[in-house]
């Protein structure tokens, strides 16, 4: 067990810890710490930090663990905290900033999640729409679990429930554009 | 009932029976669906999971594209539904917003028509009535959890639409076509879809929990609303009966048992497609029982009977 | 002088009600809240007894704006 | 209330509520409805045979809907009078005209189903109101515990009744849905309250103090049972109140630091959920009883009661006191008092302090012969004044009356009229000043010249 010093946490990750609650409109001081967030999430059980420690480490400046834990990635924004906060925290907006912090710093503690978006968002940059077959093949072969689901291609193919040919948008381009302009013109 | 229609991703892939079913049912009632002319994927969770501007701009597109047929949007997916809501939200919020977004897309749009998820238009009363005068064969009393998952109902404040925690329209509309939808919790329970693949741990035990408390409650069916919920249940229950016997019941799409009360066949809108086999409780459902089956009354609790009463009443006291 | 500017800092005089708005001001105080330092706050035992002359009258010693809150 | 009904100074009007209010401190008419009884009090015994007889029964109020009473009867067994009521919402009688058992076996015949409300007006110096409080409608608000839909899950006040000796139970705790004795119970605090999402935002105050006393009855009262209270913090500020919930804690109650998150059936078990935040771990505990410590909210005719009177209100509905720490008793209406928890949420020990400094802020201020006011009122200048009677139009105190007065005019006397201001009435808003055109009132204290001062030092 290490100690924290919390003075020195707190002074070095003051900045970022605003612009974290700026971009994510949420007041941590709102949360009192009730953990009903935490009760109700469905994908608490694979969490590092609860829901609820996120928002704790955030209050007491200690950034870095907040930075590298899986939780934000693991949130399914189901919206199910914000819900039922007592306070109306946004977690989901939360874990979205902490994530998109995360992920400018090359940080991506799940990397299957990380493929998995990134994927999704080459589909929609080649096709404009999302083709599942392609999506699945490329997951599979580029995280290495190649076997995973495989069991299920027959039945979609032979259902019409999946096509080699993936239907497109025909102005390809202004999908492109918008894109390009999120994604490479700076993040808000 | 007339409505831009936005079809989604899965609408020709894996969530087909969703579609043909859906175009059935609205066909049977004379609801219009006309399909947004070149429409794009929403983003869904991948687009707001990376980028703010991107998760509003890919659904905006689409609905700018609607709104040149100044019709009010109907979606049948849940996720794609919550992308174009948190848009509009977004975009009618200030002008700066609107003209931040129309500057990414370069086409005009003003957020001036609504979103609606076909589950809403179709539970409106106008709708129901048509359903009520159309019904073919009702379901006699098929014992169905409505299952309406996250994100149609929630947040509250963006969707604006039916209970968060015990939403009623999916089983209004079973109880229309004479299914019996049973009281179960998990109502609106995220079903993890978006962790099947990439964590599938964290995803089995999400439906497992769902579906011992739908079936403990009696549900013989599972009804969603939402094309990933289906695919997930549906695909997963075989693995999820290896788990417990008593999870194996088939999972439709609310528009399947619509359809299917209004005079489908179930191989026309797909039910023969599902992972799970569903074709033969569906069929079987259409069936007439003998009478005294058919009432299946729940006992009578009598404290807590007169517990909602007291409320009512609310007497004096001297 | 504009507001536009954004360095101006008006003079402003508010006429509070003793038993409303000058009591809310009083209970802001005790939860430690603040108000901007140029505004003056004047207590009335009434908005009603705010009288038109006393508008005129601040006006012509400077004052930029008049709060009548009650 | 027994001693209250024979204090020789005291008459207690039951069954009656209040339709109007008129007048000022010391001065203030009442007009009261007295609720039809359809039972003549000043012959019944009270000897309870009507009640054995009835043939209707609705949920009682008084045991929270957990039993059973009669059309015709006493609202719990300690009420005064100890004589029954007619309830015409549900008598068959009233409802239908056919019954009128209870006329049949009453040995006096004292059921009168032709008894009408009465209206009577009545003189009073000063009001203490009492209102109360009820619990927040949690079943309307909260469906992550079922929208009231499980008979297992209770609030607080229901366990009391059930707790309580001469309860619809007999003091056993059961589960109301099928009467047997729960093995485990969970008890949640903060429910409707310090939730400004779904309750109210402050803190109802007398929760713990309570949750803790029921996890003690669980405790004594069901053997081999576990009772766990599920907490955000344990406030204890009264006296002994730490030591009680210590030894709660020490007699075995688990307290759990964190909020249910969701409580569902599954096979006949109630199943809760929370986070126990001080391990970081998601629990859940399968409950046979859950009893939910709802907020406290102010009455449902609070605000109807108030608005008559004239007694302001808090954000929250709650009665406003005319100063938190200077005048907790008082509202800014003179003569009108506050009494326990119509003020706000507040455990029994604060109200009966409270109720007692309401009763002797009374007994003060009758106890002088002549009333002091405040000195910052309305005086007339009747050489100015032109007797246009503005002033008495505009007054909402009806302070200003104009009288006749003699005057010397051209060396003559003739009789005019210039307003009069009564001193007790006079509130001293100042209102009638800004009305008069000669510039003839003035506010003593707050005069035109001190406000004109006080603008001019305020400008420079």
């Amino acid at each position: 067990m290490v100690v924290v010093d919390l003075t020195k946490a707190s002074a070095k990750n003051k900045s970022v810890i605003g612009d974290m609650q700026a971009k994510s409109g949420v007041n941590l001081a709102d949360c009192y710490q009730c953990g009903k967030c935490s009760a109700g999430c469905p994908v608490a059980l694979a969490m590092d930090l609860q829901p609820r420690e996120v928002i704790r480490y955030m209050q007491l400046g200690m950034w870095d663990e907040v930075l590298k834990a899986r939780t934000p990635w693991l949130c399914a924004t189901c919206q199910t905290c914000v819900t039922r906060c007592p306070h109306q925290v946004d977690l989901p907006s939360l874990m979205e900033a902490v994530r998109q912090e995360a992920k400018k710093k090359g940080i991506t503690p799940i990397k299957e999640l990380n493929r998995f978006n990134d994927l999704f968002l080459n589909n929609i940059r080649y096709f404009g729409k999302s083709h599942e077959m392609v999506l699945m093949g490329l997951y599979n072969f580029t995280t290495g679990h190649l076997m995973q689901d495989v069991w299920s291609a027959p039945h979609l193919y032979f259902n019409r429930k999946i096509r080699i040919r993936p239907h497109m948008v025909k102005d390809k381009a202004s999908v492109r554009k918008i894109m390009a302009k999120c994604l490479e013109g700076g993040n808000k | 009932m007339k409505y831009a229609y936005y079809p989604g991703c899965s609408s020709a892939g894996s969530g087909v029976e969703f579609e043909l079913s859906s175009r059935f049912v609205a066909k049977k009632i004379g609801m219009e669906l006309i399909e947004t002319p070149d429409w794009n994927c929403c983003g869904a969770s991948a687009a707001h999971l990376t980028n703010h501007d991107l998760s509003i701009a890919l659904p905006a597109r689409n609905l700018a594209l609607a709104e040149d047929m100044d019709l009010d949007v109907a979606v049948p997916c849940a996720a794609c539904f919550g992308r174009m809501k948190t848009a509009v939200k977004y975009v009618r919020e200030s002008e700066k917003n609107q003209k931040h977004i129309e500057d990414i897309l370069e086409i005009p749009y003003k957020a001036k028509n609504d979103v609606y998820c076909l589950l809403d238009v179709m539970s409106r009363p106008e709708a129901m009535e048509a359903i009520k005068a159309n019904i073919a064969k009702p379901l006699n009393g098929l014992k169905v959890a409505s299952y309406y998952g996250c994100l149609l109902v929630r947040p509250a404040g963006v969707v604006q639409f039916d209970d968060t925690e015990n939403p009623q329209s999916m089983d209004k509309l079973m109880e229309l076509v004479g299914a019996t939808p049973v009281e179960w919790a998990f109502k609106t329970e995220c079903c993890g879809a978006s962790h099947q693949v990439s964590v599938p741990k964290v995803g089995r035990e999400i439906i497992y929990r769902l579906l011992k408390n739908a079936v403990s409650n009696g549900a013989e069916a599972i009804v969603t609303a939402c094309p990933l919920c289906m695919l997930n249940l549906d695909m997963r229950m075989k693995e999820m009966s290896r788990r417990d016997p008593r999870l194996n019941i088939p999972v439709y799409f609310f528009t399947e048992l619509l359809a299917m009360a209004l005079g489908s066949g179930a191989k026309a809108i797909g039910i023969n497609k599902h992972f799970f086999p569903a074709v033969e409780v569906a069929e079987k459902a259409l069936i007439p029982k003998p009478v005294e089956e058919v009432s299946a009354k729940k006992p009578v609790k009598p404290i807590a009977k007169a517990k909602q009463e007291n409320t009512k009443n609310g007497g004096e006291t001297a | 002088m504009s507001v536009k500017e954004g360095n101006w800092n008006p003079k402003i005089l508010a006429f509070c009600c003793n038993w409303c708005a000058y009591a809310g001001a009083d209970l802001a105080g005790l939860n430690r809240m603040k108000y901007p330092d140029n505004v003056r706050v004047l207590r009335v035992p009434c908005s009603g007894r705010v009288n038109p002359q006393f508008v005129l009258r601040a006006f012509q010693k400077g004052i930029d704006g008049i709060l009548v809150a009650g | 209330m027994v001693a209250a009904a024979q204090h020789p100074n005291i008459e207690l009007m039951t069954y009656s509520e209040i339709e109007d209010v008129q007048g000022y401190i010391g001065n203030f008419q009442v007009k009261i409805r007295q609720k039809a009884k359809y039972v003549n009090h000043s012959v019944c015994t009270g000897c309870g045979l009507c009640e054995t007889k009835c043939p209707t029964k609705v949920p009682s109020e008084f045991d929270q809907g957990l039993g059973k009473r009669t059309s015709i009867y006493k609202p719990f067994p300690q009420a005064v009078p100890s004589k029954p009521v007619i309830d015409n919402q549900s008598c068959r009688k009233l409802l239908t005209g056919k019954c009128g058992i209870c006329a049949k076996v009453c040995p006096l015949g004292c059921i009168d189903f032709e008894d009408q409300d009465k209206y009577v007006t009545e003189t009073f110096g000063a009001i203490v109101m009492a209102t109360g409080y009820d619990l927040i409608d949690w079943a309307k608000l909260y469906g992550e515990y079922g929208y009231g839909k499980y008979p297992d899950v209770i609030d607080g006040l229901q366990f009391e009744r059930m707790s309580n000796a001469s309860g619809p139970t007999e003091g056993k705790i059961v589960r109301p849905s099928d009467g047997k004795t729960p093995k485990s119970v969970v008890i949640v605090k903060c429910v409707g309250s310090r939730d400004p999402n779904k309750g109210r935002s402050y803190c109802s105050r007398a929760c713990c103090m309570y949750a803790a006393k029921h996890a003690h009855q669980v405790l004594e009262k069901c053997p081999d049972s576990q009772a766990y209270v599920f907490y955000m913090d344990v406030r204890t500020p009264g006296k002994a109140y730490e030591e009680f919930y210590m030894k709660t804690l020490h007699d075995g109650a688990v307290y759990v630091r964190g909020r249910i998150s969701k409580i569902y059936e599954e096979d006949g078990k109630l199943f809760c959920c929370g986070e126990d935040t001080l391990v970081s771990k998601n629990v859940v505990v399968e409950a046979d009883l859950v009893v939910l410590e709802t907020a406290m909210v102010p009455s449902a005719d609070t605000t109807r009661v108030a608005q008559m009177i004239g007694a302001g209100m808090d954000k929250d509905g709650w009665l406003q006191e005319a100063h938190p720490k200077l005048r907790p008793v008082e509202t800014h209406t003179g003569g009108v008092f506050l009494a326990g928890t119509c003020q706000g949420p507040k455990d029994i020990p604060d109200t009966v302090a409270q109720a007692s400094a309401a009763a002797i802020k009374v007994c003060a201020l009758f106890s002088k012969d002549e009333m002091d006011t405040d000195p910052m009122i309305s005086h007339v200048n009747t050489e100015k004044c032109s007797g246009c009677g503005f002033c008495a139009a505009c007054c909402p105190y009806k302070a200003i009356e104009l009288k006749e007065i003699d005057s010397r005019e051209d060396g003559k006397w003739v009789k005019r009229k210039v307003a009069s201001v009564n001193t007790g009435l006079c509130q001293g808003c100042g209102a009638c000043v800004v009305a008069c055109r000669p510039g003839a009132i003035d506010l003593l204290g707050y005069t035109n010249g001190q406000i004109l001062e006080e603008v001019d030092a305020l400008c420079l």
